[in-house]
């Protein structure tokens, strides 16, 4: 882990980036944001790089990147296949980015230690198991009760693309990331919209999930266009609650990497990244498998055709969608 | 609201310009009966149809909305069916999943030629639409009087 | 109903069929057979299967496989004189032949070929 | 505020019999922005379009609605009525009454209530309505034809003849194509050269044309009008404004080797050539691949020998960029590689070839003089088998086409006609499926093959051909008499599918016209615009459009000229007015647009835009080309943040339409 703080004051010190996209601590020690360094004297004193580092840092590269002079930024494997796919949209410079790739074994969720029980958390030492320093005591805590949503899923260990490596090039992980939303689908239309209903009337419109989303990076979103005839700021009712969700999932449809920030960062903790699985599964069962984000070439789904796609019918039909 | 008036549905059929308007003219040409309730909103290509057109027709109030399109392969403009095929299949099959009757939405490719399937679609979708009854699960109450 | 047998076993769909008889072309044991590949599939097509269950032709047929190689349609009769064949099986209820019988018929006398189809036959 | 007018047609009593005409312009009458409101017998008519031009006059009217049949029948009436009135035409919008409403409707209140509703989508449309005005374009007058063989020769031709400047691409080193290489054409037997060789002198002496022969395209930017193309001309390592074509170095050239593709293979040529004698341009070529001098250096005899000084070893390949109006691919077809069909012993057995072959063998200037020998021992042959469709209506692509190659039927019989004719002691025997002779004077061709000069059709295909003792075991079925044949044949003919050149699939890459999975070029539509490709300003001709005969194709050479000339003799082109258009300022630059769109009409470029603090900001933005967009808008849904929008069927449009109607 120190590693990665050494590698960022060694590319400041030799001259090769001005300056550092990274994680710096919030209001507690489990509780990072994401961060631009600009000396060896602010890295050392802010910069972290802890079990607590699960926020994906590619889509900040769309402002800095654009910005005078090199900036490395340090991507977790999913965080590479946003990186990716932001440079498939030519969202982000790449001649003005020092990508460092660094291996991942899933990251820590503050709010998952403490409904674990960690009250007054001073520290946690990864290991086997996580032993959480408490004011009270230490802790020790399975590693897999503490992971982020989105890493108790994780699709893959490959960091997608990089410019130099810490640690060893993963490969694709074999998950269980769709289990929900067939469990989802197995239900009948009435309790599907009671689940969603209970979910999406949370809906704050606080706009994080958007604010997150590296996909969801438009110079002017579509709801916040009073030309585009849906502006809307505060939702008012359940349509609206429900529009703007599936927009936005509509939106993102296969540019979405399912990097799990969405769901991360909800305030209310609406399974948010349910939406984006259930488009990725559609796809990959009706037009073949696709990963955004996994590679530089490929055609996304909704930008392409095969003369005997399923018609739109087949819902009616499928498996899966049960009445 | 007229108290005694039999309820039906509000449907909103889009038709791109080059087929399946041409195909609803011929229906009328040949004085093929559909429901009234039936509203025609001509767009030049089915790929024109922005999921936002749709949610904004079940929010102001419509009870089904249905697309008809030029046969896969006949497009005007070559492709246009085919992303709008994909598009809709997927928008189709995210609002089952939210609970949202399927019913109430409905892909058709109805060619300049088949004034009959128009009307026949029409009929058939009506009929679903009203066998479903009123849109409750998609609605604005604020654009209802 | 039998037909769909048909279809169900060879995997293949006769109506694809356009009659250019490059099958029978291609046989080496046409002049053996009470039907010729190419009758084959058209009488499978216009369902006249249960003449076909009932010649003894069928079984001349050294399954070579050539047919099946060159049909440019993807008709391939051998999979359909073979999907007969199991149809007379099924119908009798039990096998002439299991693939253990058959190391103790192999004799030097039987030709090569016979030997490598009923392995191609049997392996699944 | 918009001020609109609303004129409600009875259209006589077809739609006043089911709709209260009166009642719908009544009420809406009272739709906000409606200033003036009536009905009218027949709004078609000369008074009903004057009634409409009067009212716009008196009020003032920016806005016009018309409750009356389907757009498809009188919108384009209606905005000339306006236009004359000193309105944009695009300010009118048409409330379809008639056959979507009145004709399908049979109660009198329920088909007033929709004929309102109708109208008032079209009042709220036009509210957001702007006027439009149809762009132009200029046209560069002048075509490039890519491919040199009868199709591109007639077209180059009859559009030279209009009197436009026309240019030739062929990447061979001389013009004609496949069908220089035929002898005898069907079904009047007129030797192709005959009638050929003429066109192609035609082409170089017209002072319209230009011949860009051992040249292939490089690159294609523009659009209808205002294509830009670069040319690579290859290099002959010969001056051809010196080299007189005399032939003197391809007499001496010491290398003798080298396989003669004109004769497909069937005899050598040098490694400076002409590939035959009525070569168009007739210059020579040295081919580097085999050239003495070119590989180490050593020889330099055709130097020597040239009297004109036309040798050039250090010649380089040349760019050339020109600018054209309207390009037409004519890049045509070639034999499909038989080597795959193993059963008919093509590879194993020189006696075995293919149709194109057997038209050198019988060819006067072949490599055989026109004598029929075995390319095996030079001996007559006595049985030929012919075998069709090999390759042609197959299932899946592994094995050959899916598609019906439509010559081999007629080309077979010639053959086969031929023999008998110049050889009567011959036994000739064709395994056809069907015999396909739809065309003039085709199927009494195919008869008398039959009937007058005996040649043997037998119904039913060869499995297999295998060489034995000089002889070819031919084993096939012949399906009406349910036989096995075997022939010892002296050689085997088989009919190969045809296929389009490889270079087409590149270049419809280049040109953005789209193909089909044969990589055969899509046409605009199949029925109605045969010869033009969906991509405005991109014509068809020939063979790369799909299997043709020599007539079919300068028929269709002939109207892909005339709708060449037709789009050359306009100075300006008129543009769709509804098409696609960013707002540059909520564009991503994320290529999304570009990836969906069917005309290439987006492209992107980076643009200064303020940032804050008094900062410049490059960014990448989308750029819509109005001559090229067709106004589909595709494009508009692929946009997330909206910026893309399609004018005259707007987001903000084609909600209100929705609102109006949900209302």
């Amino acid at each position: 882990m120190q590693r990665v703080k050494e590698k960022a004051i060694e590319l400041l010190r030799s001259g090769e980036v001005s300056r550092v996209l990274g994680w710096k601590t919030g209001e507690f020690f489990y509780d990072l944001t994401p961060a631009v360094f600009e000396s060896v004297e602010e890295v050392e004193k802010g910069f972290v790089f802890s079990l607590f580092s699960g926020a994906n840092l590619s889509k900040y590269l769309i402002a800095e990147s654009k910005k005078e002079g090199k900036i490395a930024v340090f991507l977790k494997p999913c965080d590479s296949f946003s990186f990716v796919q932001l440079q498939k949209e030519h969202r982000i410079k790449r001649e003005n980015i020092y990508a460092v790739g660094i291996q991942c074994d899933g990251m820590c969720d503050g709010e998952s230690l403490r409904s674990a029980g960690c009250e007054g958390m001073t520290g946690v030492e990864d290991g086997e198991s996580l032993t959480v320093h408490t004011l009270y005591g230490d802790q020790v805590i399975e590693k897999k009760e503490a992971l982020l949503g989105k890493c108790q899923t994780c699709k893959s260990k490959r960091i997608v693309d990089f410019d130099e490596l810490i640690g060893q090039q993963g490969e694709d992980v074999p998950s269980d990331r769709f289990a929900e939303v067939a469990k989802l689908e197995a239900m009948t239309p009435e309790e599907r919209f009671a689940f969603w209903r209970t979910e999406l009337s949370r809906c704050i419109r606080c706009n994080a999930c958007r604010n997150v989303c590296p996909a969801c990076s438009c110079e002017k979103c579509v709801f916040d266009n009073p030309v585009s005839g849906v502006q809307n700021k505060a939702v008012a009712d359940s349509f609206e609650e429900n529009m703007f969700h599936i927009i936005r999932a509509f939106h993102v449809t296969a540019r979405c990497t399912d990097c799990g920030e969405c769901s991360r960062v909800c305030p209310q903790n609406i399974p948010l990244h349910l939406l984006n699985r259930k488009f990725i599964k559609d796809i990959n069962e009706l037009y073949g498998d696709y990963q955004a984000g996994a590679d530089f070439d490929s055609r996304p789904p909704l930008m392409d055709f095969r003369m005997d796609d399923p018609e739109p019918s087949v819902i009616y039909t499928r498996g899966g969608a049960a009445k | 609201m007229q108290v005694n008036k039999e309820w039906t549905p509000t449907i909103v059929a889009f038709c791109c310009n080059w087929c399946s308007y041409a195909g609803a003219d011929l229906s009328g040409t040949n004085r093929l009966q559909y429901p009234a309730n039936v509203k025609i909103i001509r767009i030049p290509c089915s790929c024109r149809l922005n999921p936002m057109f749709i949610l904004r027709a079940f929010q102001r109030g419509a009870d089904g909305v249905i697309l008809c399109g030029c046969h896969p392969g006949d497009c005007h403009y070559t492709t246009g069916n085919y992303y709008a095929r994909r598009r809709m299949t997927l928008l189709f099959s995210m609002l089952e999943y939210l609970g949202i009757e399927r019913e109430r939405t409905r892909v058709e490719w109805v060619s300049a030629a088949e004034g009959a399937k128009f009307a026949a679609t029409m009929n058939d979708f009506v009929k679903t639409v009203t066998a479903l009854g009123e849109n409750k699960r998609l609605e604005d109450l604020r654009c209802k009087e | 109903m039998l037909m769909d047998t048909i279809a169900a076993i060879s995997g293949v769909n006769p109506r694809k069929c356009m009659r250019c008889g490059k099958c029978s072309g291609s046989c080496p044991a046409y002049d053996e057979m009470e039907y010729h590949p190419h009758q084959f599939v058209s009488m499978v097509e216009s369902g006249r299967i249960e003449e076909l269950m009932a010649s003894k032709g069928i079984y001349t047929c050294l399954s070579c496989f050539a047919c099946i190689e060159r049909c440019p349609r993807s008709v391939e009769p051998a999979r359909l004189i073979e999907a007969v064949r199991l149809a007379v099986i099924r119908q009798q209820g039990k096998n002439h032949l299991t693939p253990e019988q058959i190391p103790q018929l192999l004799d030097e006398d039987l030709p090569q070929q016979a030997i490598t189809s009923a392995f191609r036959k049997y392996k699944r | 505020m918009q001020k609109i007018g609303v004129f409600v047609c009875w259209c006589g009593s077809n739609i006043a019999a089911t709709v209260d005409v009166e009642a719908v312009s009544q009420a809406l009458a009272q739709e906000p922005g409606v200033v003036f409101s009536t009905n009218y017998q027949y709004m078609c008519s000369q008074t009903g379009q004057d009634l409409i031009r009067d009212k716009i006059k008196e009020y003032g009217l920016t806005g016009v609605v018309v409750c009356s049949c389907s757009p498809r029948m009188h919108e384009n009436t209606f905005r000339k009525t306006c236009e004359k009135a000193g309105l944009n035409p695009y300010m009118v919008e048409i409330a379809n009454i008639r056959e979507q409403c009145s004709w399908i409707h049979k109660d009198k209140a329920e088909a007033t209530e929709k004929a309102i509703i109708l109208g008032r989508a079209a009042i709220a449309k036009v509210q957001l309505n702007a006027p439009l005005q149809a762009g132009t374009s200029p046209v560069k007058k002048r075509a490039l034809v890519i491919g040199g063989g009868i199709a591109g020769i007639q077209t180059a031709l009859d559009i030279a003849d209009a009197g436009f400047q026309v240019d030739i691409v062929e990447k061979k080193p001389t013009i004609g194509g496949k069908m220089t290489q035929i002898d005898k054409t069907f079904p009047t037997l007129d030797c192709a050269a005959c009638i050929l060789t003429p066109k192609m002198v035609d082409c170089a002496q017209n002072e319209n044309i230009h011949i860009y022969a051992y040249s292939e395209v490089e690159a294609v930017k523009g659009f209808v009008g205002n294509f830009k193309v670069t040319i690579r001309k290859k290099a002959r390592f010969v001056d051809t404004t010196k080299c007189t074509g005399c032939g003197l170095c391809t007499e001496k050239c010491p290398q003798k080797k080298v396989p003669n593709e004109f004769n497909l293979g069937l005899d050598n040529r040098r490694a400076i050539y002409i590939p035959f004698a009525q070569a168009v341009p007739k210059v020579a070529t040295i081919d580097p691949d085999y050239c003495n001098m070119l590989k180490n250096g050593k020889c330099g005899v055709c130097a020597k020998v040239c009297g004109a000084n036309a040798i050039d070893y250090k010649q380089q390949d040349e760019l050339i960029e020109e600018e054209y109006g309207a390009i037409v691919a004519a890049t045509g077809f070639n034999p499909i590689d038989l080597s795959k069909f193993n059963e008919f012993g093509y590879s194993q057995s020189p006696d075995v070839v293919s149709s194109l072959e057997f038209e050198r063998l019988m060819n006067a200037a072949g490599p055989t003089g026109g004598t029929l020998l075995r390319p095996s021992d030079g001996k007559h042959p006595h049985t030929i088998v012919f075998v069709q469709c090999v390759g042609s209506r197959c299932d899946g692509g592994e094995k050959g086409k899916p598609y019906c190659s439509k010559i081999c039927c007629m080309y077979t019989a010639k053959h086969a006609m031929l023999c008998r004719e110049k050889y009567p002691d011959t036994d000739v025997y064709v395994f056809y499926i069907d015999v396909r002779t739809p065309g003039k004077n085709f199927d009494e061709f195919y008869r008398r093959a039959v009937e007058e000069y005996g040649v043997h059709y037998i119904k039913g295909m060869v499995g297999k051909v295998v060489p034995e003792n000089g002889k070819l075991k031919v084993q096939a079925s012949d399906l009406l008499d349910n036989r096995q044949l075997h022939i010892d044949a002296d050689m085997v003919v088989l009919a190969a599918a045809i296929e389009p050149d490889k270079s087409a699939r590149p270049l419809a890459t280049m040109l953005t016209a789209s193909m089909d999975t044969n990589d055969f070029f899509t046409e605009a539509h199949p029925k109605l615009r045969p010869v033009e490709s969906p991509t405005a300003g991109i014509f068809l001709s020939g063979a790369c459009q799909g299997p043709k005969d020599i007539p079919e194709t300068v028929a269709q050479a002939g109207a892909a000229a005339s709708k060449v000339i037709g789009l050359l003799s306009k100075d300006h082109l008129l543009c769709n007015p509804c098409t696609a258009q960013p707002d540059e300022m909520m564009c991503n630059g994320c290529s999304s647009c570009e990836k969906v769109c069917p005309y290439g009409a987006i492209t992107y470029i980076d643009k200064e835009f303020r940032g804050p603090n008094r900062t410049t900001l490059l960014r990448r933005v989308a750029q819509v080309n109005p001559a090229v967009c067709q106004g589909c808008g595709a494009c508009t849904v692929a946009c997330m943040s909206g910026a893309m929008d399609l004018k005259g069927f707007s987001n903000r449009q084609i909600m209100a339409e929705v609102d109006a109607i949900c209302k």
